[in-house]
């Protein structure tokens, strides 16, 4: 049988993929690579058919199920949650329960917040600072939700605090709207993927930026200037998730997969191609060492407590800061 | 008019010039194919071959990277079949619009033409939700899942022969107009039956024309985006795998090398049809 | 027996009728021709026969047995297309053995038989060539040779030698007509080239407008027509336009419309008081006097200088006349005053054409 | 030939196109159309009326973007047209019979790789790093590298270059079929180079630009990938706003409206272009 | 002087010479044609004269002045084309005025200028009509207007007739020569068809692989051919070929390739010994016996009618004689032994034609 997996770039490395089918070897495993949003968005046209496994982050799942009902519920004795990080379980579980169904469970997290090299802009300590003029064309952000929370930090607010306000929402995402136009000029480009923004850091065209860590890990073994700095306001954090898709035909292979990839030794292969931490207890220790050694020069403990988990989004929001962005685009 | 010499110089110039400008892109995207580094741009950091043919990773080579190779094989296949059907109704629609008379033809015939103007998105989005929207009500009247009206290559194939059918027709009929119907008769009067007729002289006749249709109509699935991008489900054709890959993961010149065999196919293709064409041309 | 006859054959295309009531006899091994102007609905005939069209109205029989209910693949009639229809993406010799083919005959025979009529035509050994490698004069053989060798009871030519270029087409006349010997079949010829019609045939259908006005011997045709469009579409003729007076002896009087009377044969049933038209030919037409009613004068307008076939343009009353004037021996020069005259006999009356 | 033959053959003629044009074109319109017409107002909750299409008016970013991307489009258009003439006449008038089905040929190159690729070539050549500046800057011409990506010359270069083996197709096939001697007519008859070009060249041609123009608007018109990739942050585009409110923001009902907005607006067009050319779709396009 | 004027003119594209050093001068207001076979270098030569291709080596003058230098826009000389070269997007009087507005003619008097060389042409009040609604002939005389309202010096036509039917180009031959008559202008005219040439001309060039063989009056031509080519090319004529014999006080003996000899008149350089072709005239032939070496046997092949023009073919050592028997009057009959004789003036010989 296949397994159809809908996830995220580097999510399924090949050696991870090889050593699955060769444990199972009557399952083939077939991947599409997506983002939150594309996940959502494709699942709506197939139904929630077409896919056996996706991988949305925690915060996307609820209001996508409430709304287009695509998911099913998970069958928690099929997985090994006991491998798992337990706060981080709970997280996701509390996220994504419907009904009394829990429809997720953590695979990965990771942060979101800038790429710095450190050699040429020593000082980009804050979000305010990638829309900073002395670094005038030489910054770069992602043109999406995060960036518009990240900005809202920047300036003080708790974007997460007023999901339940859509008023105040609205007003908050003005503001926004109106500083990441005037940051407009400033910017080099938005980014649109991981390869992208690693190409413009390597050539030495952006200095600073909005970043994954995972693309920052992955380029500090590169570049050692090249560093993720978590900014003051705190790095967002998520968490990538396992929810199997309504129509799935491959639930057994699924959760074989669950399980599988949070096996210690892959974990391993895992995190040496996504950059992100496996949310099993010494998910950090697992890391590859290049990668391991980029995250404790990027965090200490204080900067792991400051975190910001991304909040359940209600529905709405999405369309407000939809719109919110295509202003932004559309702006000269 | 004879032009001034000098002149005539200039304009060679420029069509020079302007060929330049068509494989420029071509041979930059080509060219860091071979470029030993981890990503597809300068410096040029001395000539490899891994991109094609490394088995693992970091420099996991094309014809070792299951995902792209499972991503042109859909690709082939889509545009077999998206080709194969469109030359067929394309062929079905010549001789109905040339051969046949009826009511409305020329309005008929303008309809024809219509998907030429309607923008390939608007194509993938109707398309996508009429079929959705079909599916979802069977999902929720009978229960029961039409995967084949879901994104995916069923859908896919509906949506790039939804406008190649056109193109098809177009060249097809181009060619069919330019038939005497008097070679059919001399057939007919020689003793040949209406089949054979078919088979042993207005076939062959269209076969240079439907060939090059299908050629075109192949080459044009093979990249299509637009339309594509909607409708694809998990067997996704290469071009849409290699935008993922560009802009969810990482581009690493192994999409160069994916580009350069294109190239050389579609090449190899664009030759192969004059072959086909030249010797006939006279006809 | 007749090879072909049809019946009272008529063909209407919706309100139109594009052949009216034709009948036609034609006998074994002899060249008939069918000659008329553009449109007058000598291809919907030969279509009919060839079986491309189903007749409104009447019969066709071929050697005797009536054929309208035989679709085309199944009458033994060929035909020569107008622009030929060599199917070119054969070579010749597939060309004529695709007939061959069709009736499934054994492939040993086929190529025997191509060798064979190809040598009859004169192109013996080009069974490999490619038809766009062939000149005019030798698609045309071919194409009689693909139907000839499949030993038709009657082949039909739809104005074959259209295409060629002038000198071409006159050598080729008189090849198809030694051909048409040579295979002693039935030949049905259409062209709208009296020249053509009137060298090659034994006999000649003249056609107007979807009718038959005559059907004779070339020299018939020629020295007596039936009608006025026979006499005025069949060899060169000056036309002068007149009302019928006084007739005696089958011989009338015409006063022309330009002013002026003249004497002239009256050759249908045309009557005194009939708008009529008198036909001169060109070698009918003598410079100088002669008798009462038979001269008219006028002015040498120019000399058409065309070897034996010269003439002089006479204008008479602002009608220019053509006298022929073989080889120029008549010594004439422009602008000169003179008289043309002719025997009564040589003058045709008839009633005037409609439509002109 | 009997009649019930011809009717059959008529009717198994028709069937295919029938189908491909009700149920792939006609009919998915009308799906569009309908759920333009939808309204959300709340989980699962639609009414009908007209509020997308009033959401898309009254909102600048939308306007504007389909003005922008039309103005653009007929610009590229223009472009390419200009471009592109030079390019058909030397293919169908002045190149040897031989080398003609070459540089035709050669025009079909971009059409070898996609959209995506192509661009890829362009980003490689044009980025601040890239071929063109690293050069210019090695060989002393500039000291800075440029950046020529991510503005809107750039994203016309990319455009036209996608688009202009629409124009030049049927622009070669239209001149092919003008005999020589209309030209030789012209200036036998005392017209300047100027004069021929305007009054015999161009009416002449007429059917084949204007086939050319409308495909290279509507190509225009609805590309996606290369004004994205390569205009960067000021990219916007109408078709990016259609796959945002499909793709990021599921909603479909808006989308739906666009779309229909889109095909409104470039039919629109089209029509006009006819209008004023006094042309036909079956006389142009179909022609080719 | 002369109205257009060519000397010593030569055109070689690469290492082919396509017109080689042709000189000729045409007097104002004559009809001067040039005849030749297809590819002898007759639409190069207009070409230069027009502007469209500049000579390799050689003068072209129009009213005395050269105008190699000028570009053809500028030189007032008009051309027919072959197809007519009408504007199809523009009007029939679109058509007319475009010379007429490319020199800036004040537009008033432009749409009187226009409707009085319709008139002019016989086709008055037709300026709104579109081209594809004129019928072939019409098509052809508004080339003819769209020309002459510019009153150029002179008028080329090249093969203007080549495109119409057969009655047509008969009748269109005499309007022609009726037009230039009345325009009073320098007619220069190209063709392959003798009969036009013959028809039309005042005088006539013959051309052959780029050089001009004879240039005459069109009796001239016929009468006295300079060489085999002309004999050959200008009126009828059957050919034998064989080796000249005695010569003797302008008269030749020549024993024929089919055996036999003949005696005729030696018109060319020919000497004894060399190999050489008689021609025949078909009216300089009769049937009956003639003086010794004037008379071929045979026996009667077929009878070809054709009016004026018919033709006893007649077939002696395998060859075909053609002789004209003007009505059939001769009364001969197919199968039938007899003579066919010549007086000696009447046959000439000429060197063998290479490539023939
Ligand atoms: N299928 C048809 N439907 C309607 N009218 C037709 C059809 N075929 C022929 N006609 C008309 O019938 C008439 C005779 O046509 P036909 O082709 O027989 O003429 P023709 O004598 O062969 O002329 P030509 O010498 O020009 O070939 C014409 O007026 C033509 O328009
Ligand atoms: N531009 C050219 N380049 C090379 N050869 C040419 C060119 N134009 C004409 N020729 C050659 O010159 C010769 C004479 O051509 P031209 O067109 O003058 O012949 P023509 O007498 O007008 O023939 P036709 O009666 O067929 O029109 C031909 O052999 C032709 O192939
Ligand atoms: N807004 C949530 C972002 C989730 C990101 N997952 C990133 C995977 C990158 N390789
Ligand atoms: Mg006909
Ligand atoms: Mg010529």
């Amino acid at each position: 049988e296949t397994l159809r997996l809908l996830t995220w770039g580097g999510y399924a490395p090949e050696d991870v993929i090889a050593a699955f089918e060769a444990e199972y070897p009557d399952i083939d495993v077939e991947v599409t690579l997506s983002n939150n949003e594309e996940m959502i968005a494709k699942l709506r046209a197939t139904g929630g058919t077409g896919f056996d496994l996706a991988q949305p982050s925690h915060d996307r799942v609820y209001a996508a199920q409430v709304e287009y009902n695509i998911y099913k519920p998970l069958d928690l004795s099929k997985i090994d949650t006991d491998k798992m990080t337990p706060n981080l379980l709970e997280g996701v579980k509390a996220n994504t329960t419907i009904e009394g169904e829990v429809y997720s469970v953590p695979h990965q997290w990771g942060t979101t917040g800038m790429m710095v090299n450190v050699a040429e802009a020593p000082d980009v300590k804050s979000w305010n600072d990638l829309c900073d003029a002395q670094y005038q064309g030489r910054t770069s952000m992602r043109l999406r939700r995060t960036i518009l929370l990240a900005t809202a930090f920047g300036m003080g607010k708790d974007p997460f605090a007023l999901y339940s306000d859509p008023a105040a929402y609205q007003q908050m995402l003005d503001e926004v709207t109106e500083k990441l136009i005037e940051c407009k000029s400033v910017i080099k480009t938005y980014w649109t993927g991981g390869d992208d923004l690693s190409a413009l850091m390597l050539s030495g065209e952006v200095v600073a930026s909005e970043s994954w860590d995972s693309t920052a890990f992955k380029l500090y073994g590169e570049n050692k200037d090249i560093q993720f700095v978590p900014p003051e306001t705190g790095a967002l954090a998520w968490i990538d998730t396992f929810t199997i898709p309504r129509g799935g035909e491959a639930d057994d292979a699924a959760y074989k997969w669950i399980n599988f990839v949070l096996r210690p030794e892959i974990t391993k292969m895992m995190s040496a191609s996504t950059g992100a931490i496996a949310a099993v207890p010494n998910g950090i220790e697992l890391m590859p060492d290049d990668k391991r050694e980029a995250i404790s020069v990027a965090f200490d403990q204080s900067d792991l407590d400051n975190l910001k988990f991304f909040a359940n989004i209600p529905p709405g929001i999405e369309d407000m800061e939809g719109l919110a962005l295509e202003r932004i685009k559309a702006a000269n | 008019m004879q032009g001034s010499a000098g002149l005539m110089w200039i304009y060679r110039g420029y069509v020079v010039a302007f060929f330049l400008y068509l494989v420029a892109p071509l041979v930059a995207a080509g060219v860091f194919a071979f470029n030993d580094s981890m990503f597809p741009s300068l410096p040029w950091n001395g000539f490899t071959w891994d991109w094609f043919f490394s088995p693992s990773e970091p420099k996991l080579g094309l014809f070792h990277d299951d995902r792209l190779l499972q991503g042109m094989g859909n690709s082939l296949y889509i545009g077999v079949i998206v080709a194969a059907l469109s030359v067929a109704v394309g062929t079905c629609n010549a001789f109905l619009f040339v051969r046949k008379d009826f009511r409305f033809k020329s309005a008929l015939y303008v309809l024809m033409v219509v998907p030429l103007v309607i923008p390939g998105v608007i194509l993938g989005i109707s398309i996508l939700v009429l079929a959705s929207t079909i599916a979802g009500l069977a999902d929720q009247w009978f229960g029961v899942f039409l995967t084949s009206l879901r994104p995916g290559i069923p859908l896919v194939v509906m949506g790039q022969f939804s406008f190649l059918v056109t193109i098809t027709s177009l060249v097809i009929i181009a060619r069919l107009e330019k038939f005497d119907i008097s070679l059919e008769e001399a057939a007919l009067n020689l003793g040949a039956s209406r089949a054979r007729t078919l088979l042993t002289v207005t076939l062959p006749f269209l076969f240079p024309a439907m060939f090059s249709a299908f050629v075109v109509a192949f080459l044009v699935s093979f990249e299509n985006f637009n339309t594509t991008l909607f409708l694809v489900g998990s067997d996704s054709p290469l071009t849409i795998t290699m935008y993922d890959r560009m802009v969810k993961a990482g581009s690493t010149p192994v999409l160069n090398a994916t580009s350069v065999v294109l190239m050389l196919g579609s090449g190899l293709l664009a030759l192969l049809s004059i072959f086909v064409q030249w010797p006939k041309k006279s006809a | 027996m007749h090879d072909l006859s049809c019946q009272n054959v008529t063909k209407r295309f919706g309100t139109f009728t594009a052949v009216s009531d034709v009948s036609l006899d034609i006998p074994s091994g002899s060249f008939f021709s069918i000659l008329g102007p553009s449109g007058c609905g000598k291809t919907t005939l030969m279509r009919m026969i060839a079986g491309f069209e189903s007749p409104s109205e009447g019969d066709i029989k071929i050697k005797g047995e009536s054929v309208v209910k035989l679709p085309p693949n199944k009458r033994n009639v060929k035909m020569v297309f107008q622009h030929l229809a060599l199917f070119p993406m054969m070579t010749v010799g597939e060309n004529i053995a695709y007939g061959l083919r069709c009736r499934r005959e054994p492939r040993h025979e086929i190529g025997p038989k191509v060798a064979r009529v190809l040598e009859r035509v004169g192109l013996p050994g080009n069974e490999d060539k490619k038809i766009d490698q062939l000149s005019g004069g030798q698609k045309q053989r071919i194409a009689i040779a693909r139907c000839m060798v499949l030993e038709p009871d009657v082949l039909l030519l739809d104005e074959p030698l259209g295409a060629l270029d002038l000198k071409l087409r006159e050598h080729m006349k008189i090849e198809l007509k030694q051909l048409q010997h040579q295979f002693e079949t039935t030949f049905l010829y259409i062209t709208h080239d009296q020249s053509e019609a009137l060298v090659m045939s034994d006999n000649v259908a003249v056609m107007n407008a979807g009718r038959f006005e005559q059907i004779g011997a070339p020299k018939a045709l020629y020295d007596a027509p039936a009608s006025g469009f026979v006499a005025g579409f069949v060899g060169d003729a000056t036309v002068l336009e007149g009302k019928l007076g006084e007739v005696k002896g089958g011989q009338g009087r015409v006063i022309l419309k330009g002013g002026g009377e003249v004497v002239g044969t009256v050759s249908d049933s045309a009557k005194s008081g009939d708008a009529v038209e008198v036909f001169l030919r060109p070698e009918a037409l003598k410079l100088g006097a002669g008798a009462e009613g038979c001269t008219l004068s006028g002015t040498v307008d120019s000399l058409l200088f065309n070897g034996a076939s010269s003439r002089i343009l006479v204008r008479s009353d602002g009608q220019l006349i053509e006298v022929a004037d073989p080889e120029q021996r008549a010594g004439a020069t422009e602008g000169e005053a003179v008289n043309v005259s002719w025997t009564p006999e040589r003058a045709r009356i008839f009633s005037r054409r409609s439509g002109q | 030939m009997s009649r019930d033959a011809g009717k059959l053959s008529l009717i198994l003629l028709f069937t295919p196109f029938a189908l491909w044009i009700a149920l792939l074109i006609i009919l998915p319109q009308l799906g569009i159309g309908y759920v333009s017409i939808r309204e959300k107002v709340g989980i699962n909750q639609y009414e009908y009326g007209f509020k997308n299409y009033i959401d898309f008016i009254t909102e600048p970013v939308y306007r504007n973007t389909l003005l922008r991307t039309a103005w653009m489009s007929i610009l590229v258009t223009a472009l390419a047209l200009v471009i592109g003439f030079p390019i058909a006449w030397y293919i169908a008038k002045i190149a040897r019979e031989r080398s003609r089905a070459a540089l035709f040929l050669m025009c079909l190159i971009p059409l070898w790789v996609s959209d995506l690729v192509r661009a890829y070539g362009w980003i490689v050549l044009l980025r601040e790093t890239g071929v063109i500046s690293m050069t210019l800057v090695k060989w002393g011409i500039i000291s800075q590298p440029v950046e020529m990506l991510y503005n809107d010359m750039t994203v016309i270069i990319g455009l036209v270059y996608t688009v202009i083996l629409f124009m030049i197709v049927p622009l070669v096939s239209t001149l092919q079929g003008m005999d020589d001697a209309l030209l030789e007519a012209g200036y036998n008859l005392g017209g300047s180079r100027l004069t021929v070009f305007r009054r015999i060249i161009v009416p002449y041609a007429m059917p084949g630009i204007v086939a050319g123009c409308i495909i290279t608007f509507m190509l225009t018109a609805g590309s996606y990938l290369t004004p994205i990739l390569l205009g960067g942050k000021n990219s916007s585009w109408f078709t990016e706003q259609i796959y945002n409110q499909f793709i990021t923001r599921y909603n479909w009902e808006s989308g739906s409206a666009f779309g229909v907005s889109l095909l409104i607006f470039t039919s629109f067009v089209v029509w006009a272009g006819l209008r004023l050319t006094g042309q036909s779709l079956a006389t142009t396009v179909a022609k080719e």
